[in-house]
């Protein structure tokens, strides 16, 4: 039941919010801090009650694949909905579940805040947009059923729509239509593929059903199976964004309020990594591990390509919003990496990620504000106008160039490790990924930051909302760099579940080296055998 | 006691929270006390742990602390814990004392400087950064504390961020030296994968039982740790960000760029000597690379301007010597020099930047000279330093140090006849460039006024580090003078011992050998007297003819490395940003609209609002449409 | 009566050319009327005296009367075109003499008798009421609407031309020193402007 | 009763609504292009008869009977139009009346 809250709670507050809204401006703002908190709240609340069973201390080995994946849930909501169709309100909530969620929420909360003093025109529907966004992403992260996923999918698309479109920047309505186009193509893909396999999987069993448990292990010949990963690959691919179907979210993320900024960056193109993980490779693994290859290359080619072109950016929004094309892909190797090393990176990836490029957003959004331009041509030497500032900056450029001692790294690390596994070439390039990140990171930062204030620009430096939420970043990048147990372990059952659906297959290989030397020879065998990727 | 190892990082590290906490609430006395104070504490600790570890040496010769389990992922596990050992111990020493004195300095070298609290901030980050690097138990660790020193170093060549050609100096350190981690990273991969550990320990004893001497696999991943130690020692081909580097301040350039972090491929190398001692080729690729930097960079160091510059040339050839020992397995021999290079060079850096702050800012040693009656305290430590460096026998330490390297490139297993005429070589050219410093900075007329004196705290750490850079040596004696070598006893506990076991090891260990070295550093002396004192004009003249000059701008630029890397790295990467800067996959989506647009462009233009137009169109199709139905 | 199907046929045929050739509109429209009697004649020779007797009154007399009135309302002649150059006839001639080959290729590939029977009114109005009802009903709807449509259009044009003469005159009256008139004319003209490029873009 | 076949009455309908038609094309006076439609019902109309006259039944006189009803009716709204058009444009002529172009 709780876990229809997390989707009804926002949903609700955003009504009361765009109502408020009307009235009193900072009644509604506060009602959007309630729609975000309060979820947050009951998700924290749910992780410490269920933290033994997420632990894996008392769930028994599932049967079978359904059993498998449903084994660990830890809290599920089963209703029919549209029964002749074989549609069902299926919720469900494992640890990869709730991580997202926390993003959802944490990044929510962050983008209300990070919109108090920006946000002036029609804020009541402005945070009914908002809130609207996050009870669909919330969703997306619930749902089950593939056709609720898909409904959820294509629902918080219209308020990020309007999000970009109303609030935004210069080109908002072009960024917006290209945002919605991308992303609707792509997702009309994936739902002919949902689409497809029910179909097949219900002229095989007789058994019409969009139930994702069911689904798996519906067998088909390699070329469906390549077709229908194919569809369900091009919506996955547009969000991530992978290589070159990227070109929306530069668009996007520039012209978008920082708010949508922040979700964007944050949350949405989450979906990308999370479908993947959660639909795509389960249900056709043979099919994706026949795509690895060319998966790995568009990945590889991702992360330089969006480095270059954020080091060649003058827009410091621009610039960021490469950032993430960058970052990606290493998400997108590392999932097709599909070893516990690398999903447990692109999981801290997704979570670093978030925070990282977010506070990137908001400081930029900031400076906007302040100062009314992004260009960093009219920048420079803003570090002696504002010392705070400067020193925030500083910190998530590092974050985003992968230092060590942040979470980013270990994130990158373990992905890169599983990687090695896989391709060498593809870990050393993700690698040489790394030192075009410390070229544009520290680009940006001599460009706005560093150098002589010549422009006469004065302006305040961080106010105290705005220290507060760099804080709490900071604490969390840290913390999640020196200890990042608490995720790897949320994270551990659904990710071992996942690579079990898929064991028998092509795409998992044996892993694990010993934890002692002593047993090192047999790993060292298996990994030379397979020297320079499939 | 020993249990307090975990303090000796904790304590800088703690220091840096406090001044980022603080920053603008503390006034430069409360700075100065919690950026200087940390750190003394905790080289107090240091002093206290390893004092305990050397005077009643644990179990197994070493000291394991570990903290928490960093993260665990499918049995990789790596802690963050400290491992303390003969090797680690002369590290802390080193970084914790000499990293007190330079703190103690900075005080006053940089106290009219807007960005005193940001300075320290930095600083303390570096202590704790290196501390963790040297301290860690296992190659993640390491790295963390790598790259954080790495982080560091470029916060401090860009700390006077105003003007943008320190701020590139910085970006060019940071970007230069993460090339090579990239290698390095790809080196802790590829252990991981095959020894299923990056612990270091472990990962030694692994190697040493799964893999053959000598086997690719060993070499491979010891080639690309080498890749890493390279770029933060600023060895060939990596070393051209060092000389940029002196674009800091001179506490950092003594700290970081001289003392610690650039020998942190030193450590690196002596840390995993299990690995080298598997991949003989690796170790050759590693004294080749060490000799080839030392007589490069000697050569630049001859002819360079600007004085920090000049010391930084020494401060690569000197690391190129430590590398030479580590290729020719003188483990020992590197550790050693890299000890009393931390003393001679630190305290050069010291003194440089008393002299550049007293000359107003001016960094071109031609427009120094006459300063030895001006600055008597800074013109006998400068001096001594300078001793040092160019190995001047009995009373200094680099002497004892460089005479081992020397005597070990010839009389090692590894040894030959190259790298010792190539060491001496590069001895020579050392003793001609240090006392060319002393030459044209202190004697010789004065070019410009004295506009200020160190006070004590500026006095006290080059005192400090003068003595120790006469008593530094006296810890390992050459054999030939007497058998006193307790620095020799200690590292064996760690490291392989020295083994004099070449063809020509009899004659490298012996008084002859010294004798030419001895001799080889007062003819340099002389030389370098006659060049700069009384032959200065003549020397001058010589550098400027046609023949020569192009020769010297050669060497002053660093042997041309800059220039090609420019042309063949920086120039089509940044063509290639700049050429792509619209997203060149933009277009096919742009194509796409393009002919939409295109296409409604085409049928709009048919609707021209004419009534009779339309009509006739009508007609058109009623004559195809009744063609088709009545001809058929 | 063979006979007279051809005659009328040849009246029909040549007086509509005169009504598309002609340059004087009150000719033309003659020469309509002529036309339409012809086709009276015609519809007479193939046994429908009812419809013959329909197309005299309603079209030869009824419209043909909006015609002439509407021509007498307009004052037509100074401003409309009505001379034709003869090179304009070429295409179009071209065009219709192809439609016109083929419709008559398909018409005459098979030749039909006709019954020969006269159908009267009485057997008109018997199939009218009786099965075409609706569609009588229908007609009676086409025409109320038409009737109330014109009457619309024709309506609001006296209107805004009444409006039109009335701000001239306002204007003329406002002219001397008023600053109304920039006022208030201007913004009306820009209103319409605006208006007008309104359904431009949209369309 | 005339002695004549369908295909001749036709002919006659399908010469006649070819002239309209042509008129229709050329002519650009407003009025004479409802005259040339009002030609070319009438040409409908003589189809609908003559086909009607072939089987002997009232069916073609009952069409004919509503081509008229919406002659009648276009004609009215026609010149309607015609009138506000000559307001509007201050001319009759059809190729004035381009504003909806694309």
């Amino acid at each position: 039941m709780v876990l229809t809250l997390y989707i009804l709670i926002p949903a609700v507050a955003a009504v009361v919010a765009w109502l408020l809204g009307r009235v009193d401006t900072r009644l509604s703002r506060w009602t959007a801090v309630a729609g975000t908190a309060v979820p947050l709240a009951l998700l924290v609340v749910q992780w410490i009650a269920n933290a033994g069973e997420l632990r894996g201390d008392f769930v028994a080995e599932g049967a079978g694949p359904a059993g498998v994946a449903a084994g660990s849930w830890i809290a599920s909501v089963h209703e029919p909905w549209i029964e002749s169709l074989g549609i069902s309100y299926f919720l469900a909530a494992d640890g990869l579940t709730l991580i997202m969620l926390l993003l959802t929420f944490a990044l929510g909360l962050l983008a209300v805040l990070c919109s108090w003093r920006g946000i002036t025109k029609n804020v009541g529907v402005f945070h009914l947009m908002v809130l609207w966004t996050v009870a669909g992403l919330a969703g997306v992260f619930l749902a089950l059923d593939l056709f609720l996923f898909y409904f959820f999918f294509e629902m918080m698309l219209i308020p990020m729509y309007f999000l970009i479109a109303v609030w935004g920047h210069e080109r908002r309505v072009y960024s917006a239509i290209k945002f919605f186009i991308f992303t609707q193509v792509s997702g009309l893909l994936m739902l002919i593929a949902i689409v497809a396999l029910v179909f097949i999987h219900g002229r095989e069993t007789g058994v019409y059903t969009f139930d994702y448990t069911q689904l798996l292990g519906t067998s088909m010949s390699p070329t469906t199976a390549m077709l229908l990963m194919l569809g369900f690959f091009a919506a996955f691919a547009v969000k991530l964004p992978a290589w070159p179907l990227h070109t929306w979210l530069p668009d996007a993320h520039t012209d978008a309020p920082t708010a949508g900024s922040v979700l964007l960056a944050g949350v949405l193109i989450k979906i990308g990594a999370y479908g993947m993980i959660r639909f795509m490779i389960p249900l056709f693994p043979d099919a994706a591990y026949d795509f690895r290859v060319w998966a790995l290359i568009l990945g590889v080619v991702g992360i330089i390509y969006g480095a270059v072109m954020a080091y060649a950016q003058t827009d410091l929004k621009r610039l960021v919003a490469y950032t993430s094309v960058s970052h990606m892909g290493f998400a997108l190797i590392g999932i097709f990496a599909w070893n516990s090393w690398a999903l447990q990176g692109v999981i801290l990836e997704l979570v670093c990620h978030a925070l990282s490029t977010g506070a990137l957003f908001i400081l930029v959004g900031g400076l906007q504000d302040r100062i009314h331009t992004r260009d960093m041509s009219k920048m420079g030497g803003l570090w002696q106008v504002a010392p705070r500032m400067g020193g925030t900056a500083m910190f998530f450029a590092m974050a985003s160039l992968g230092l060590p001692g942040l979470g980013n790294f270990v994130a990158e690390f373990l992905i890169l490790v599983g990687v090695w596994q896989v391709s060498h070439w593809a870990a050393v390039l993700g690698a040489v990924g790394l030192v075009f990140a410390t070229v544009y990171a520290l680009w940006m930062m001599q460009r706005a930051f560093q150098g002589e204030e010549t422009h006469g620009l004065k302006f305040a430096d961080l106010t105290k909302v705005e220290i507060g939420m760099f804080a709490s970043m900071i604490a969390a990048l840290v913390l999640l760099g020196f200890w990042p147990q608490p995720l790897i372990t949320t994270a551990r059952q659904p990710l071992d579940g996942l690579q079990k659906l898929t064991a028998g297959t092509s795409l998992v290989q044996p892993q694990t080296p010993a934890e002692d030397a002593g047993a090192a020879e047999p790993v060292a065998d298996t990994v030379a055998g397979e020297e320079g990727g499939p | 006691m020993l249990s307090l190892l975990w303090l000796i990082p904790a304590l800088p590290a703690a220091g840096f929270v406090l001044l980022v906490l603080l920053n603008r609430r503390l006034g430069r006395a409360g700075t100065a006390l919690i950026g200087a104070g940390s750190v003394g504490l905790s080289a107090l600790v240091a002093l206290l742990v390893c004092g305990s570890f050397i005077a009643s040496p644990p179990a197994g010769d070493a000291y394991h602390q570990v903290l928490w389990t960093w993260l665990d992922v499918a049995g990789f596990a790596p802690t963050i814990g400290f491992y303390l050992d003969a090797v680690s111990v002369t590290w802390v020493l080193v970084i914790t004392g000499v990293g007190f004195l330079i703190h103690l300095y900075s005080t006053e070298h940089m106290e009219h400087d807007e960005g005193y609290t940001r300075f320290f901030m930095y600083l303390n980050l570096f202590v704790a950064s290196m501390l963790i690097l040297v301290l860690a138990d296992n190659l993640l660790l390491l790295y963390l504390g790598w790259e954080g020193v790495g982080l560091c170093s470029y916060l401090l060549i860009s700390f006077w961020h105003k003007d943008p050609q320190n701020v590139y100096s910085g970006r060019k350190a940071f970007i230069v030296t993460r090339v090579g981690d990239t290698a390095m990273i790809a080196g802790l991969f590829l252990l991981f994968t095959q020894l299923g550990t990056l612990q270091i320990q472990p990962l030694m004893r692994a190697a040493e039982e799964a893999w053959a001497p000598n086997s690719g696999v060993a070499i491979a991943a010891a080639l690309l740790l080498l890749g890493g130690a390279v770029g933060k020692s600023a060895q060939v081909p990596l070393q051209t960000w060092l000389p940029d580097a002196m674009a800091g301040p001179s506490p950092v350039s003594a700290l970081i760029h001289a003392a610690t972090m650039v020998t942190a491929g030193v450590y690196l190398i002596a840390r995993t000597n299990v690995l080298f001692e598997l991949a003989g080729d690796a170790r050759l690729v590693v004294a080749i690379v060490g000799v080839v930097t030392l007589l490069i960079a000697g050569f630049s160091a001859l002819v360079q301007h600007d004085l920090k510059r000049a010391l930084a040339y020494s401060t690569i050839s000197q690391i190129g010597y430590m590398f030479l020992a580590l290729g020719v397995a003188g483990w020992e021999a590197g550790v050693f020099h890299f000890m009393t290079h931390a003393f001679f060079k630190a305290l050069l850096f010291l003194g440089a930047g008393v002299i550049i702050e007293a000359l107003a800012d001016e960094h071109d040693i031609f427009k120094m000279g006459g300063l030895r009656t001006r600055l008597p305290a800074v013109f006998w430590t400068f001096t001594i330093g300078a001793a040092a460096l160019a190995a001047l026998p009995f009373v200094t330490d680099g002497f004892y140090s460089k005479d081992l390297i020397i005597a070990t490139s010839l009389g090692s297993v590894d040894g030959n006849l190259w790298f010792y005429f190539g060491s001496l070589v590069g001895a020579f050219v050392t003793t001609l460039y240090s006392f060319r410093l002393v030459w044209l900075v202190f004697f010789g007329e004065r070019h410009t006024e004295v506009t200020r004196r160190p006070r004590w705290r500026q006095l006290v750490p080059l005192y400090v580090l003068a003595v120790l850079s006469i008593i530094g040596g006296f810890v390992w004696l050459p054999a030939w003078i007497g058998a006193f070598h307790p620095l020799e006893d200690f590292l064996d506990t760690a490291l392989p011992p020295m083994e004099w076991a070449g063809q020509y090891a009899h004659f490298a260990e012996s008084a002859g050998a010294a004798l030419l070295i001895i001799l080889i550093v007062y003819v340099g002396i002389g030389l370098s007297y006659l060049l700069w004192m009384p032959w200065r004009q003549s020397t001058h003249a010589f550098a400027e003819s046609p023949a020569v000059r192009p020769l010297v701008a050669f060497w002053t630029g660093g042997w041309g490395f800059d220039w090609l890397y420019d042309r063949v790295f920086v120039r089509p990467i940044r063509w290639l940003a700049h050429a792509g800067r619209a997203d060149v996959v933009d277009y096919v989506p742009r194509g796409i609209a393009w002919l939409n647009l295109a296409a409604w462009r085409g049928l709009s233009a048919g609707q021209t609002g004419r009534l009779r137009a339309y009509v006739a169109v009508a007609g058109f199709g009623v004559v195809l449409v009744l063609a088709v139905v009545v001809l058929r | 009566m063979t006979a007279l199907f051809y005659i009328a046929a040849v009246v029909a045929v040549l007086s509509t050319l005169m009504v598309v050739t002609r340059t004087n509109l009150v000719h033309a429209l003659l020469y309509l009327v002529v036309s339409l009697f012809a086709v009276a004649v015609v519809f007479y020779t193939l046994g429908a005296p009812f419809v013959a007797a329909l197309e005299v009154i309603v079209y030869a007399g009824a419209i043909m009367m909006l015609f002439l009135f509407a021509v007498m309302l307009l004052n037509v002649g100074a401003d409309s075109p009505l001379r034709i150059p003869s090179w304009a006839w070429v295409g179009p001639g071209i065009l219709v003499a192809v439609l016109l080959a083929e419709v008559v290729y398909g018409i005459t590939r098979q030749t039909q008798p006709l019954a020969g029977a006269e159908v009267g009114p009485a057997a008109v109005s018997e199939a009218l009421y009786g099965p075409y009802v609706l569609g009588v009903e229908l007609a009676s709807m086409l025409l109320l609407a038409a009737l109330i449509g014109a009457r619309h259009v024709a309506a609001r044009a006296r209107d805004e031309e009444e409006a039109r003469e009335a701000a001239t005159h306002r204007g003329a009256a406002a002219g001397e020193a008023s600053p109304e008139r920039d006022a208030g004319v201007p913004g009306a003209a820009r209103g319409s402007e605006t208006g007008v490029t309104g359904q431009g873009g949209e369309a | 009763m005339a002695d004549v076949s369908l295909d001749h009455g036709l002919v006659l309908a399908a010469i006649l609504f070819a002239i309209g038609f042509a008129g229709l094309l050329t002519r650009r006076n407003l009025i004479v292009v409802l005259a040339c439609i009002e030609i070319m019902l009438n040409a409908a109309g003589l189809a609908f008869v003559a086909a009607g006259a072939r089987w002997g039944q009232a069916d073609g006189q009952v069409m004919f009977l509503f081509v008229l009803a919406m002659a009648a009716a276009e004609v009215a709204v026609g010149l309607a139009i015609a009138i506000r058009f000559r307001q509007s444009l201050k001319s009759l002529d059809v190729d004035d009346a381009d504003e909806m172009k694309g």
